[in-house]
């Protein structure tokens, strides 16, 4: 398991530290952002004492590297737009988004096991290419269209819904994650059902059978485990994907979260807070993906054997 | 043909072969020994059968001596020179010069070459050979015939063949180079017993022909039984056995080759007859048995076994016929050299 | 092959893995819904909600002329000495009861007594000059109000009671009072290394409760010197699309929803007012071809101004013929629009054509994405209308960053020639702040100018009074013929929503700062 | 196996049916023919290519003729003539034509954007899966560094850096998806570089690239060319969020995202600027996706049989009740 | 090593009642390009404590006929005609929940790739352990008591300690081992065998063998044997129904089969087995390739390779009938063929 992990670790922290450097210095290159933070009539000297007291007048590499310095000690840098540390509003604005892709993939994974079972049971039957173009179609519709029309139908024509924010109870909820769904149910639902599909007509599922296994027992008992590790390898990927779509759906919904806050950040171009947010959501990433290897080898004894060594 | 007697130099000889190969086993590293000091001769003309189970080594040796695999010690000399030390023009000579029969008829042929292309695709890396595409075709024609398809299957796809159909395709890309010597990997195993005999018949036609010399693997005994001139049996990695072909299947000297014989069924329903019926499987080539390999499923075994590598003994009714055992079945001398 | 435990444990620990996960995630869910749950629609009557198109970055009284924290803050948490009536022009008393000058460099305040800060300390002096030199002479600070309203100038300021206070100058300002109204007083306690987001004021609200990301809740403030508010409690929340804003207040989700466009669906709640802002097309004048007066004029006569307004603009803007709009010091009313004429447009660009000015040079229009509503449609109108009389314009969309590059200077390098989209808002009062910026040939803002013109701004901020306001009258009426750096398309309207619940009357003033005070359930 | 033309594989193989005849052996074309939605999806997608490239020659012009006085035309009427059957924007602009220059955007993004990381991931991809080893590891790692962040976020991030334009949107895209590519091929091609003709090849002293050439590319293509054939409808949303951001196309250009997004603040009052393009967004991301999955299908010989097997005799096979078919109805 | 003396003399063994009636089975298969019959009217039987084996080449249908004997054929499958009777009752027009309850207790079968038949994810106890449950109800734990006795039976050492384990961490011929003790949990009146030793090694394929051949007896199973290898048939069959093109052309005890083989097909095949020859002779082969599916000859299938080939073969096929006692071929010329 510790090896495991230690591998995981420098298999997927690299990346993790690329993926930093790589923002930070692409941030740099987008300019100081000292003519944003102050007003138009601020005089030459103001800006430059702006641009130093924050150390934009250094070259990147050494803000770089003070940055990196920080890092060790949990120093994230100030936001430039609040004053805040860019920390603290990463963390505040992550467990939002967290929640909605909690829910987003819960959802997702129930309906897709229903669904994609249910058509891989009797393949090429009406209902199974029913549910093959409903969710091909769910896969195909951009998460921002469905947002607003969701809006516009939803929350100004039937008034039924509140058009945005978290202030509605679970009323709020509702547009959100029903938009951040839709491509994952649709892409886990023809997983599963592929995956059901290649499982039922496993040798494994005619032993069972000509054991005098009930069909019911065959989906739930014998096919559906062995179809998961490849929806589980899906859904993960659609989970970091979640965070795309996070981007799109908090934007729209006012949802106060990463994503919303990440694209603020580029925006203001409040480069700390930008570096937290790609910190944090790079981190989630890695925990995700190990999640999904004890995943793997919660699902088959194969790979936990290379886990547990 | 030749009895295993050295009075010239043999073609191919190999020389205390080893190769290992690193396996992750349970989450650990560890080294499996496929090939664990195999020697062996071949001569021109002559076909040597190697007989084992799985697990045993013999493909693993046959990709080696294509150089398809780097053995860890130990020497190959082919025609007196070491292929693994070649490189450039002497080794694209010894491509030519040896070549290979695969087991699966249905993936050793790339299913979107057309037979023609197939059988010419060894004259794309050698250009030398057949120059002008006029010669190549010829050539194509002339190897379909050969082989006992039509000139004009060369515009069909592999699964356009029959099984059998596909194999001779596969030996006609053998000879494309016209080598000396053809390693027949399982050659026969993955086809049915009617196409079966068509093709042993036309690999032993080839020989005749044109003298290629054949290293036969395969586990079935009867087949190598009818083709080989000399066979060795392998079990673990080893040469355990090995002679002219009559001797070692009639009269083996090794227990594990006995076994192996009374195991395969027999046709013969005439007599009812003692069968031997080993205990337990091939152990892992991961972990194998100290002493001999063989010890663990052997009814002869004792404590020596288990400490010191059998010695080579010798048939003393068969010259060339030795094994690598403590308690030969037969009356044996151990080795003199 | 391991020993029987040895599996035991590993049959079992997955299944602990699994229900640990779960367990996680229903505790992620719980505390979402708790989240969710504990802020839902607070007792109406009692509170004003209030949506914005964006989160105030902070309240820093010191940044507090910048528009997302001001419309928040000013008069409602904090307050100034004075108060800028941008409909007259005129100072009000505040926390200071008079002023006047008493040398020609000194202001003398008396401060209103007995006013206390919303955590109980007493509001004097001392803390009006602590808030005048933290704002106005604090480098560490970066304060916004220093960049806007005070330039490099610096002040003493002296308490010399506890009611009294000198505010000094080195030079002698006119409108130091103007530039004064600016500050934000707070308690001398606060710090003045670190600005402030949650600051104590004077204000009729106290900040109650700032759930950054998502909501502001303002209560009432106790203490405070006045009336107490109508309302017990305002919240603020905010959404960048316009639709929504107004959707919000339809729908009862909030009561009033600022800066929305005239498609954003309020209908009849809709409610315009005079803006300070006003839009124009600056035109980079010193870089061929726009260095030539006739193409200018050209670009001035191609812009069909009353068509777009009628389509394109809230329906009470008016067209633009100077920078400011009515009410700010120095505004001339007898100036008349540019009037729109295609055919003189043309034969301009021609005749400047035929004397070799390069007319078919690429001209990159740009504007600033969400700088005001439609403003993509109204640089596609504008650049049709440019493109028929013979120029050649590309549009160039860009965000904030990339329009402050091209406003201000230093001007890139070799940006070849632009015209750029600004809107300017004169909050303070004075077209001084206007002039200084644009229209100086080395303003900061400005592309471009004649000495004549630096000339008779420099003359005109000397002045006070009426002399003041026909100075500047002169300046606005001199540039369009003479320099010719602006196409001016329209002083803008606000719009806002009100749901039918709230009295409020939106003024000139509200998109910098909205009094809470001023709004009242109606009956 | 990958292999598209091997009849032996189309029965599946548990019936140990020798091969049918190659005799009848169908062409894609047919086999297209038989599965009516696979069609419809083809059909659709040729009709939005053609429209979007052939129409933007003779519409070009239109999407920006303005005429404030036809401002917000509602759709499905033709009294200002066929132009405005889907209604016109707020500055009189024909719907259909923006539609149509919109769709050629949009495609002109995605299409390349797939080209040029199917080209660069496959070869890399096969490069590294033929040799295995340090090369692959290399392969894979900055493949993982590439997924390892959210694809949107870095091109947002990135194109704020190099400004957006069509050309850097094509940059972008093109390599976030390179890794998609670069492991669908390291994976066939690590899986075929074990097979017995490239075995055989080896034999012959064949170069690896010459081997790469020959045998793998071959096989690995229809594969690659349906992971393409999927990717880009996720190109085209991917393309369209951005443009939606705000960061992707920029006006007075026109891509279907960038037009959703500018009629999303006429949502209230002109419903039709932000759902047509919605729309056709749809159409064609579920057309090329129905044609993927088919070709996903078509090209893999154990699924084959589920498109061309006659669907007959139920009620017989019913009683024998194969798992696949269930009794359970 | 054990050594045992092979028991080669079945046809003296008394006969139990007829446990398996399989009578004019024929199946189709729906391909792309048409339907094709790939069993043709199959008839045999099989009785309680008798081995029968299906013996042909690749592709001659009878694992076909294997499987839609215990209904687990695709769904491209389709049983066009006949009967298949298990203990007189007919499996075809059963209720799917009857079938389900014979499944196991009355009709079993042993696969040929035990590697793939086991599933992945369980532990073989609860495999093992599962025709017990479905079948007898039992608790998990009697189950797994059950299981473990299986393990034991079928020569597994050290049951109690590898019933948790996984089928990858058992050998190919301990796999193989587990699918039969999973048939014979429940005793079948009829233990259908595919190919269950092709995989394996010979010294392993000879324990496989013994252990099928104990269990019979113990459990008085009828066993039908489908194989290709006439070696094991002649070693482990009481009796043999040699299949070609989807069609029977011979059937009858092994003995008089192998040795007087009335259908030129039987007496080809046998003497392609190399030891039938001398070494370095050339063997005697069958010429030709067995038909495609699709373009079975209509009258004698085996026309096309049959050295015996007349007029009458392209016209009228042969009927399969007796040609001695309990000994049938499907030849116009069956008194012709002989060794």
């Amino acid at each position: 398991m510790l090896y495991f992990l230690r591998r995981r670790s420098l298999t997927s922290l690299l990346p993790l530290l690329f993926v930093l450097v790589g923002v930070f210095v692409l941030a740099r290159l987008t300019g100081d952002p000292t003519s944003l933070y102050l007003p138009e009539s601020a005089t030459a000297e103001q800006r430059r004492a702006f641009a130093a007291s924050h150390g934009f007048d250094d070259p990147v590499w050494k803000q770089l590297l003070h940055y990196l310095q920080g890092i060790p000690h949990l120093d994230f840098g100030t936001s430039l737009r609040t004053g805040q540390t860019a920390a603290s509003m990463a963390l505040r604005a992550f467990p939002n988004t967290l929640q909605l892709a909690f829910a987003t993939m819960l959802i997702s994974v129930v309906v897709a096991v229903v669904l994609g079972s249910w058509a891989a049971y009797r393949p090429n039957s009406l209902a199974d290419r029913i549910s093959s173009l409903l969710s091909m179609t769910a896969g195909s519709v951009p998460d921002f269209w469905f947002a607003i029309m969701g809006v516009w139908i939803f929350a100004v024509i039937l008034g039924v819904l509140p058009t945005s924010g978290t202030d509605n109870g679970l009323l709020s909820w509702v547009l959100p994650v029903v938009t951040l769904c839709v491509r994952p149910i649709g892409v886990l639902t023809q997983v599963v059902r592929g995956a059901m599909v290649s499982a039922l007509s496993a040798p494994y599922v005619r032993l069972a059978r000509s054991k005098g296994a009930t069909d019911v027992r065959l989906v739930t008992h014998h096919a559906l485990r062995n179809a998961a590790a490849p929806a589980l390898t899906v859904a993960g990927d659609l989970a970091v994907g979640l965070i795309n779509g996070a981007v799109v759906v908090e934007t729209i919904f006012g949802w106060p979260g990463i994503g919303k806050l990440m694209i603020d950040s580029i925006l203001q171009r409040d480069f700390a807070v930008l570096q937290a947010c790609v910190l944090l959501t790079a981190l989630s990433i890695f925990v995700l993906n190990i999640l999904i290897d004890l995943g793997y080898a919660l699902l088959d004894a194969r790979v936990r054997e290379t886990v547990k060594a | 043909m030749n009895d295993g007697s050295t009075t010239h130099q043999p073609l191919l000889s190999v020389r205390d072969l080893t190769k290992t190969f690193s396996v992750r086993h349970a989450g650990k590293t560890k080294t499996l020994r496929a090939l664990d000091g195999v020697s062996l001769e071949l001569h021109r003309g002559e076909t040597l059968g190697l007989v084992g189970e799985s697990g045993c080594g013999k493909s693993t040796l046959a990709r080696t001596l294509l150089m398809l695999e780097r053995p860890d010690s130990g020497s190959i000399s082919f025609g007196g020179v070491d292929p693994h030390a070649l490189s450039g023009k002497d080794l694209l000579d010894f491509r030519r010069r040896v070549q290979m029969v695969f087991q699966d008829p249905f993936a050793s042929l790339n299913a979107r070459m057309s037979a023609g292309a197939i059988i010419s695709e060894p004259w794309r890396t050698h250009r030398s050979l057949y120059p002008s595409s006029r010669d190549r075709a010829a050539r194509v024609r002339e190897l379909l015939h050969l082989v006992g398809l039509r000139p004009s299957d060369a515009e069909k796809y592999p699964q356009e063949f029959s099984g059998g159909q596909r194999q001779r395709l596969g030996i006609a890309r053998a000879l494309a180079l016209n080598p000396d010597l053809i390693v027949c990997d399982e050659p026969v195993s993955a086809l049915d017993l009617s196409v079966q005999a068509q093709v042993l018949n036309l690999l032993n036609d080839l020989q005749q022909e044109l003298g290629v010399a054949y290293l036969f693997i395969s586990h079935d005994l009867s087949v190598v039984r009818h083709v080989a001139d000399r066979v060795a049996v392998m079990y673990l990695g080893r040469v355990v056995e090995g002679g002219a072909t009559e001797p070692t299947f009639d009269e083996p000297l090794h227990p594990y080759t006995s076994a192996l014989m009374s195991a395969a069924p027999s046709l013969d329903r005439a007599g009812k007859r003692e069968q031997i019926i080993l205990e337990g499987e091939i152990p892992s080539p991961i972990n194998p048995p100290s002493g001999c390999r063989f010890r663990t499923r052997c009814w002869r075994a004792t404590e020596e076994c288990a400490t010191v590598t059998p010695p080579l003994v010798h048939d003393d009714a068969a010259p060339g016929h030795t094994a690598e055992c403590f308690h030969p079945l037969q009356p044996a001398a151990a080795a003199a050299s | 092959m391991s020993a029987a435990p040895n599996l035991e444990s590993a049959r079992n620990r997955p299944r602990s893995v699994a229900f640990g996960l779960l367990a996680v995630g229903l505790a992620l869910t719980g505390s979402a819904c708790g989240v969710s749950s504990s802020s839902t629609s607070s007792d109406f009557g009692d509170t004003v909600r209030i949506v914005l198109p964006e989160e105030p970055p902070s309240l820093e009284p010191c940044d507090s002329s910048n528009t997302g924290d001001g419309v928040v803050e000013r008069s409602n948490i904090t307050e100034p000495l004075t108060e800028l009536d941008l409909a007259t022009g005129e100072l009000h008393p505040l926390l200071a009861t008079e002023w006047k000058k008493t040398t020609p460099t000194t202001y003398t305040y008396t401060l209103r007594s007995g006013v206390k800060f919303s955590d109980g300390s007493a509001f004097d002096a001392e803390d009006a000059a602590f808030s005048i030199d933290r704002t106005v002479n604090n480098t560490e600070l970066g304060c916004f109000v220093a960049g806007y309203v005070f330039g490099d100038e610096k002040v003493q300021v002296k308490a010399v009671d506890a009611t009294t206070l000198t505010v000094s100058t080195a030079e002698p300002d006119p409108i130091l009072p103007l530039r004064l109204s600016f500050v934000e007083m707070v308690p001398s306690e606060m710090s003045t290394t670190e600005k402030v987001r949650e600051p104590i004021g004077t204000g009729p609200y106290e900040i109650k409760k700032w759930d950054a990301g998502q909501k502001l809740t303002l209560a009432a403030n106790p203490k405070y010197w006045g009336d107490q508010p109508a309302y017990k409690t305002a919240t603020y929340v905010w959404r960048s699309e316009g639709s929504v804003r107004a959707a919000m207040v339809k729908e009862g989700e909030a009561d009033l929803a600022t800066q929305i466009g005239p498609d954003d669906g309020a209908g009849d709640l809709e409610v315009q007012f005079p803006d300070d802002q006003t839009a124009a097309l600056r035109i980079q004048g010193y870089i061929p071809p726009l260095n030539d007066m006739r193409v200018r004029q050209a670009i001035n006569y191609a812009i069909d101004r009353e068509g777009l307004v009628k389509s394109l603009f809230n329906s009470d803007t008016t067209i633009a013929e100077q920078l400011i709009p009515e009410g700010i010091t120095g505004f001339n009313d007898s100036l008349k629009p540019w009037p729109t004429d295609v055919a003189k447009a043309k034969q301009l660009i021609a005749e400047a054509k035929a004397d070799g000015v390069p007319t078919s040079t690429p001209i990159r229009l740009v504007g600033r994405s969400a700088q005001f509503p439609k403003i993509e449609e109204i640089i596609q109108v504008i650049q049709k209308e440019l493109t028929e009389i013979g120029l050649n314009v590309k549009i160039e969309m860009v965000d904030t960053k990339g329009s402050t590059e091209l406003q201000q200077r230093p001007f890139p390098k070799n940006p070849g020639p632009y015209l750029l989209m600004i809107q300017h808002g004169n909050q303070a009062g004075d077209a001084a702040f206007s002039v200084d910026q644009y229209m100086l040939s080395n303003g900061f803002q400005s592309a471009f100018g004649t000495p004549e013109l630096d000339a008779m701004i420099k003359s005109a901020e000397k002045q006070e009074g009426d002399a003041r306001q026909a100075a500047f009258e002169k300046v606005f009426a001199y540039e369009p013929t003479h320099v010719g750096q602006f196409a001016y398309i329209a002083h803008m309207t606000g719009m806002m929503a009100i749901a039918s619940g709230v009295d409020y009357k939106p003024n000139v003033n509200t998109e910098n700062e909205m009094h809470l005070a001023e709004m009242t359930p109606k009956k | 196996m990958t292999t598209m033309i091997d009849p032996t594989d189309g029965v599946a193989p548990e019936t140990g049916a020798t091969p049918p005849p190659r005799s009848g052996r169908l062409s894609m074309w047919r086999l297209l023919l038989r599965d009516r939605m696979a069609t419809v999806a083809l059909v659709v997608l040729v009709l939005i290519v053609l429209s979007t490239v052939g129409g933007s020659l003779i519409l070009g012009d239109k999407s920006n003729d303005q005429d404030l006085a036809r401002g917000a035309i509602a759709p499905f009427s033709l009294d200002h003539g066929w132009l405005y059957v889907l209604g016109s924007d707020k500055l009189g602009r024909s719907m259909i034509a923006r539609m149509v220059v919109g769709g050629r955007t949009t495609l002109a993004v995605a299409v390349p954007a797939v080209l040029i990381s199917l080209v660069i991931g496959s070869l890399i991809g096969m490069w590294a899966g033929y040799h295995r080893g340090w090369r692959e590891t290399v392969a894979m790692r900055v493949a993982d560094v590439i997924m390892s962040f959210p694809s949107l976020l870095m091109a947002v991030v990135v194109l704020y850096v190099f400004s957006p334009s069509a050309s850097m949107i094509v940059v972008v895209l093109a390599i976030t998806r390179i890794p998609i590519y670069l492991r669908t091929a390291r994976a066939e091609s690590a899986e075929l570089q074990s097979r017995t003709f490239v075995d055989a090849a080896r034999t012959f002293g064949t170069r690896p690239t010459a081997i790469i050439r020959r045998h793998v590319f071959p096989i690995v293509l229809p594969t690659l060319l349906t992971v393409a054939t999927l990717d880009f409808c996720y190109v085209m949303l991917a393309e369209s969020s951005l443009s939606f951001l705000g960061i992707g196309i920029q006006p007075p250009g026109v891509s279907w995202g960038l037009m959703v997004s500018q009629g999303r603040q006429y949502l209230q009052t002109a419903w039709w600027l932000s759902f047509f393009p919605g729309l056709a967004i749809v159409v064609t991301a579920v057309c090329s996706t129905l044609l993927a999955s088919w070709v996903r299908i078509a090209t893999d010989p154990s699924q084959r049989w589920r498109l061309t097997v006659p669907r007959k005799a139920a009620a017989r096979r019913r009683r024998q009740a194969p798992i696949v078919e269930g009794e359970v109805s | 090593m054990t050594a045992t003396s092979l028991d080669l003399d079945g046809a003296t063994r008394p006969r139990g009642d007829v446990a398996l009636d399989v009578e004019n089975l024929s199946v189709d298969i729906r391909t792309p390009f048409g339907t094709v019959r790939a069993v043709d009217s199959v008839s045999f039987t099989a009785r309680r404590g008798e081995t029968v084996a299906l013996l042909g080449e690749s592709g001659c249908g009878k694992s076909l006929t294997a499987t839609s004997i215990v209904g687990l054929v695709d769904p491209v499958v389709d049983i066009a005609d006949g009967a298949i009777r298990l203990d007189g009752e007919d499996l075809i027009g059963m209720s799917p929940k009857r079938r389900r309850a014979a499944a196991g207790p009355e009709l079993a079968i042993v696969f040929q790739d035990a590697l793939t038949a086991l599933n992945p994810v369980y532990t073989v106890g609860t495999q093992l352990a599962e025709p017990f449950r479905i079948h007898r109800g039992l608790s998990r734990k009697e189950a797994r008591a059950e299981a473990i006795r299986l393990m034991e039976r079928v020569g597994i050492p050290e049951p109690e300690s590898r019933v948790d384990s996984y089928p990858h961490q058992f050998s190919g011929g301990m796999r193989q081992r587990l699918l039969i003790a999973i048939a014979v949990a429940l005793s079948p009146a009829v233990l259908l065998a595919d190919e269950p030793t092709t995989a394996l090694d010979v010294t392993v394929q000879a324990q496989i063998m013994k252990l099928l051949r104990d269990l019979r007896e113990e459990r008085d199973m009828a066993v039908v044997l489908i194989t290709h290898d006439l070696a094991l048939v002649a070693e482990q069959a009481d009796r043999v129904v040699v299949m070609y093109a989807g069609n029977v052309v011979e059937s009858g005890p092994v003995d008089a089969v192998f040795s007087t083989p009335k259908h030129p097909y039987t007496k080809g095949l046998l003497e392609s087995v190399p030891v039938a020859a001398e070494r370095g002779a050339d063997l005697k082969s069958i010429g030709g390739a067995p038909p495609e599916l699709s373009a079975i000859p209509s009258a004698c299938v085996y026309q096309d390779r049959c050295p015996l080939v007349r007029d009458i073969c392209r016209t009228d096929r042969p009927p399969l009938r007796e040609v001695a006692e309990d000994h049938a071929a499907a030849c116009h010329f069956s008194e012709e063929v002989s060794r």
